[in-house]
Formats: C-alpha cells, structure tokens, sequence
C-alpha cells in the first residue's frame, strides 16, 4: 500500500468499492463506528455485500441502515441480538441475510492473522460447543484447540480519533476497540477520523496504527449518538 | 467432547446464612472472595454489581474485554462519553493508570490466562464445570456469543452468579448441561442465591449455603453427600 | 498475576530464579537490554539456565557476562554471530553451550503466542530451508507455512522507560523492541525502568504494556553502553 | 521442496550503461526504481546505502524490523541515541511521522505482506527467485539468520542487491542455490554491478547490462536468450 491519501468527502472515500465485497466495519456498538463512512457506502450503492463487524447494527443509523437498504448478504458477527437490532432481527427472521457467529475473541484474532501473514492458528476458545462443529481439533500439551483460519476483508471501514497526513492514527478510549486490527486485514484501508494533523504532531510513540495500514483518509465532523445500553 | 460429570459429591461443614441471599448480598459475596489485587472481568449483567462491593483499598483492577484495564465506576451526568464503554456497552470511567487497547490485545490477555477471576452469568453450569450461558439453543432464537466463549476459557478462576433454580423450580447447577455449551469444564465455583459450590473435575461440594441445610440443599440438586 | 511489586534493588528482583529455568531477556543488541537485572542475575547464581533472546550478548556486559559466568546452558536467538560475540562464539566452539536459531519474527510471533494463550500457529517464515527440519508443513489456500509452537518464560527480564506504580510501562523509541512481547509470555515479569511515577501520569492512550503483565519493577540509574555496528 | 529452475530465460533490448556500475551507482539505479511514496525495508549493508540515493519528495518511507516506520538518516555525534538504532544496530534519526512498535507487530507488518519492497544482499540468488543470504552452510560457520527469512518472504517485491561475481568469477545468480536457502522463490529482481535481471517462475530475464553485452553476459551466466 503506498502512501495514504487524504480525500475531500466520505463519497470519495468509499469510491469504488464492488458489489460482492468483504467489508469490515470498525465500531463496538456505537463507539467507533464509522458512520460517515457507512452513510456514503449506502449513497454509492455498492450490493451483495459481506459485513464484518462484531454487531449487526442498531437503531436505524449506521451499520442497521445498510442493512436496511438491503445491500448486505451475510453478516460475520459476534453479537447481532441486541436491545435496538430490530433490522436486523427482522432480516434474519425473514431469511433475507445471512449470520456466521464468530467468538469475539476469534473474530479480532482471526483478523489479526489476516493482517500478519499467519495461515491459520489453533484456539482454545470454543472447543466442546456447537461452534466447533466442523473445526479441525488438535491437542496440544494436553490442551484441546480449534483450527481458525484468518479473517481478510477488501476493505475496511474504520473510525479513529486523529490521523496525520501520512496515515499514522490514534483513537480514544475504547473507541479504539477493532480499528487497529481490521486495518491490518483489509487490502484497502478506509478511516474517518476528527482532525488531520502535520506529520509530526503525534507523539511517535503513541501511535497506535502506523500510516502503512492506511489508504484513504476522510475528516468529518463530530456526531454523538445516544449510547444505548444494550450489548 | 465433554467428560462424564462425577457422581462424586461432598459437603463439608459449609459456612451458612439464615436467608437466602438477595441478588446485591451475593455481589457482596462474591466481592469478599476476590483476592486483593486481581485483576477482574466481571461479566454483563448480574455480574457488574460486584464492583459496587470491592472495598476500595482492595487494588482490584478490573478488565472490560472491549479494550481498558482499570475501568472504574458508571459514568453519571456530564461524564458520559460515547467513546468509553464496558463490555455492556454502558458509560463508565477510567481511574488513575487505565490503559487501552485493541480487540486483538484484549482477547489475547484473556485468553493467555492472564486474568485471575472472571464472573459470568449462566443459564446452566454442570457439577463438572461445564458452562452454558451463551444460547438456549431454541429454533427462533438469534444465535449471539458476543466474548462469552473467550471469557469462560481465558480467566485463572471462572466463577459463575445466579439463581440456583429457574423461575418453575428446576435446578440450574445440574449433571450434565441441557443447553449448549459455552466452555467445557471451564467453571470452578459457583455463586448462587441458595449457596456457593465448588465444581470441576472431582466434582461438585456445597462451600456455604443461604437459607437452606446442606442435606436439603444436596436432595434438591440430586447431589450425593460423601 | 496480582498486583505489580516495586522492589528496592536488581537483587531482590531477581529473587527465586530457579536453576534451570528459561529465561526471556529484552534488548535488540543493546537497546532495551536489562543490564542491572542481568548483573543481578550474575550475584544471584541461578544456573543451567536456558536464555531466549535476540542475540547472545556483545562484547563483555549485559548477556554475555551471564554467559561468561558459565550460567547458560543453552540460547534460543535469531543472530548470535555479532562483531563482538566473542564470549558465545568461544563457548559454542568449544560445545559447552547449545544453540537454537530461531527466525527473529517467529522468535517474537511465538512468544506473543505464549501469551496470548495460541497453541500453534501456521507461519510462512523458513518454508523450503535448513530451519524447516523437523516441523509440519501444511498449504493453506496455495501457500505454504510450518507449524510453529509458543515459547513460554519462567521468566522475563526487560528494561522499559518509566512505570507507573501499578505496574503500566513505556518504552523508548527502538528500544521497544521484545520487551511488550517478552512481558506478556513469562509467568514472572521482572522490568528495570528509569523512573517509576504515580498511575494517572502515563497517558492512557499511550501505555503499552498493560500492567497485567508485569510482577516486579525496579528503578535503575541510567546507564548508557556504546552502540556498536554489528546486527 | 524447491521447484526445478526453469531454462526458458529471454532478453530483449536491455537498457544498459558503458561500465560496470560501483556500490554507489547501482543504489542510485535501485533509489530510481521504488515507486514514490513505497513502504520499503532497506536490509542490513550494501543495501543500507539506497536511502541517500532516494529524492526528498520520493514520499517513500523506511521501515527497520526492530520496531519503526518512517526512519530517517544515520544519526552523528550528538543525535546518536542509544535507544534509537536501525536493525544493523546503527544509530538512526527519526522524520515526522515516525512510529515505533513492538517486534511481533513489526514482523507481522513485514509477513502480512505490507512493505511494497525489500532489498537484501545475498550469497546467491537463483534463476526461479530462490534466495540464499544467511549461512554458507560451512561446518565452523555459527548459524545466525536474523529477520532475513523473514525479509525474504514478507515484501510484495523483493530486490537482491549484489555484486554479480564472486571474487573468484563465479556467478551468483545461479540455476540452482548451492548454499542453503533463505526462502524459496521469493526474489522478483536482482540489482548486480554487471547488470539488472527479473527472476521467478518464468525464469531469469536481463532488463539492463553494465559495461557488457546482453550476449557476452548470458553467456556468463548460462542463461539462453530467447
């Protein structure tokens, strides 16, 4: 990926993405999640596509509303029941979306491997549950594991805190949540973030995502939604 | 997968109290047995209320699997921020010396065994300590483990909060788990409103109880006394 | 892991270190390298002891006065060859001290293994060459990788930049380098520092070694070697 | 293990410079060749000395595998930090915008296939892009491999820079290594005194010739144009 470039809109930024698409979505909940970013995804019309993320959107905004507009074929989530996930519940209920439940866990470490060039690695979360059912088990010293392969997206959708002009990224508090790591595991690398800032602004030691993992920077404006409670 | 949960049971002289235990006195509960300084997730839920009862020089510091050590209380009025959540996605704050981090750094931490207490709710544990808290398996549910399946794996001590019987009388500490399992063997004690059990591979053994004798206690859940 | 301990001397950090343990010590060359812990660990006398580092000590400080004492009884590092290895090149020549050459980036993947509770991972690193004796290899999706297992510490010595008194650390600059890894894949983490402030004076955001991960720290006066040009 | 090397090997109309080129020129001629703003690892050496060749707008940023993005050039006298050294151990200096990190995240930067070029020194390089660079296998040499396995695997492009003769006049670019093998198949290009070749599973192809013909230089090498 060669040097990160800073775009004038959230329409720009998602340009270009197809039809059939991986996507990773960064956000826990609310925090951290693109919204712009998604906002423009659903104007660009982009279908056929496969959600990563670790909820299935809520309310109407963000990830629900793609969902809403029926641009998505298969989420790949950790949560999707959630308080306020009555899109995504009707969908699912309807048999119009499809739903692969991924540990939490499992579903940031197999993006990490994506990310890192591992082919795949054995887990001990989930053995002896329904989500092993078809996982390569092997013990190892006297411990049982599962086979998990990485998770790689074409693009990742991601909300951090302050870029600088060559792409390095920090984020805030546990807003921070799968950001770094889906950056790792997408081919091309999408971030709304508040401020953009001169290279060397940010302390180098504090950097969390180092500019080589970003593609595309947008700055939007702050917009605080309701927190819910719901998990 | 699993193992045959043992027939093997026992009491022994378990400390008591003369009633059964509100939801708040077993948090109180729980609270008194974390060691101080552990480094503590304490689950979605029931669970949450423990921290209420750490006493504050007790150096617990506590985990939220989305990314913060050191989380402190709910965050109230003008402190709320949309940026810093528990595991519940409910507002909290930071104390002095939290630290954040990515999904990937969170779950290896659990998963490393490097927490020393973890506390999750459950709809059945099994005198072996097999967990099933994530799913009740029935055909219109919407299947959801959220970090369930890497927090029953990944504490030191797994310790389970709940009420000992469902709302019709059934057990919920039973042989062998009817729902789908979570973690197979991954429970060590198991904190409930009627009494407090030690399970695992030798078995389940009352350590308190509330409100009820160990022998009517042991009938109840078909446990034998040794 | 309870609560980190802050210990008045190197001596009384290095306490209890078994003969025969396995050993993780920080440092690229000199740059993170526990020197006062290591002297410590000369005076305390444990011996037989197995050392996991990148390198196997320069000149006559630091790893190679532990090897020098005669307490090594086998290395496990990427590049022990340096200008001034003289201490190792002599004790290996004459076979009384046993070397494993790891790959530096599967000596780093594989401790952070160890602590992030993987039980093997698949990586592309050394497939086709002498390093590749003896381990499985498998194709995953047209590639292929060698089975590779987690390296665990007894013990980690590591030199960070400053603490706060809970046990949370920064590093400085490259200097970094195995010490996050080092920290999380030891059952006891023993960290030198240069200054040990109260919690709330390192910057959340910034922390990079949660204090979960560490068991003892002492404060140390700067100490600074020359740097030499060999790898 | 390795594939056989191929004997289909072509060249056509290669650039090419009146002389064989110095150390000097031919990191120049490589400085010329990385795309602008390119993540680039710069291996321990000869290839240490590419960086003064490359514009100041290249845009393009210096990775080392001892934790940092963003390097800048050799630090001297009292910029030399010891906290601060590239991964041949020299000191260094930092541009705006550097970051530094841990190893396991600086090789899985390098592994994940992140960096867009590499370019290492080597003992031999083969025809089909086998690498040899970490051990000439003699039996009283210590074994010492470094990041170079993997270097050798984790750049999209990995350059070889060599002189194309050993001091003796035998090749090094070669159908088959003969010293033992730091990666198979990894080398797409190979920067020599003599000229510039493309290597993989197509074969060795000359795209440039320093103060030899294309012919002579084959015929050198063993290579037969197509």
């Amino acid at each position: 990926m060669s040097r990160a470039e800073i775009v004038e809109s959230a329409d720009a930024a998602v340009a270009g993405i197809e039809d059939g698409a991986t996507v990773l979505v960064g956000g826990f909940g609310l925090a951290g999640m693109p919204f712009d970013l998604i906002d423009a995804l659903i104007r660009q019309g982009a279908k056929d596509l496969t959600i990563v993320s670790n909820n299935a959107g809520n309310g109407e905004v963000g990830l629900a509303a793609l969902l809403a507009a029926g641009r998505v074929r298969k989420v790949l989530c950790s949560f999707p029941r959630q308080a306020d996930s009555w899109v995504f519940d009707g969908l699912y209920r309807e048999g119009k979306i499809e739903l692969e439940v991924v540990p939490q866990g499992n579903l940031a470490e197999r993006m990490r491997a994506a990310g890192a060039g591992i082919g795949a690695f054995y887990c001990p979360t989930a053995v002896g549950t329904p989500l092993a059912e078809g996982k390569e088990e092997r013990e190892i010293d006297g411990r049982k594991y599962l086979l998990e392969y990485p998770i790689k997206g074409d693009y990742a959708l991601i909300g951090a805190h302050v870029a600088d002009a060559l792409g390095n990224l920090v984020y805030r508090k546990t807003a921070r949540n799968f950001g770094p790591v889906m950056a790792t595991a997408a081919t091309t690398t999408i971030v709304q973030v508040g401020e953009v800032v001169e290279p060397g602004t940010l302390d180098p030691e504090a950097v969390v995502t180092p500019s080589i993992y970003v593609d595309r920077i947008v700055q939007v404006a702050a917009r605080h939604y309701t927190v819910q409670g719901a998990r | 997968m699993t193992t045959t949960p043992t027939a093997r049971a026992y009491a022994e002289a378990p400390r008591s109290a003369d009633h059964q235990l509100s939801m708040e006195e077993l948090a109180a509960v729980i609270a008194r047995d974390i060691p101080a300084g552990a480094f503590v997730n304490l689950g979605i839920g029931q669970p949450t209320r423990i921290a209420d009862h750490l006493p504050a020089d007790s150096g617990v510091v506590l985990h939220t699997e989305n990314g913060m050590l050191n989380m402190g209380p709910k965050a109230e009025g003008d402190a709320v921020d949309p940026d810093l959540t528990n595991a519940g996605k409910v507002p909290v704050t930071e104390l002095p010396g939290t630290a954040y981090f990515h999904h990937a750094d969170s779950f290896a931490m659990m998963r490393g065994g490097h927490l020393d207490v973890c506390v999750l709710g459950a709809y059945q544990v099994a005198f072996d300590g097999d967990l099933a808290n994530w799913t009740t398996g029935k055909p219109d549910d919407i299947p959801a483990v959220g970090g369930a399946m890497d927090l029953a794996i990944g504490a030191k001590d797994v310790y389970v909060m709940m009420t000992l019987f469902t709302r019709s009388g059934e057990p919920k500490l039973v042989p062998r788990c009817a729902y789908p399992l979570t973690g197979i063997g991954c429970v060590s004690r198991v904190y409930t409103d009627h009494g407090v059990f030690d399970v695992g591979p030798d078995g389940v053994r009352i350590r308190e109880t509330y409100g009820i004798g160990a022998k009517e206690l042991a009938e109840r859940l078909g446990i034998t006394l040794s």
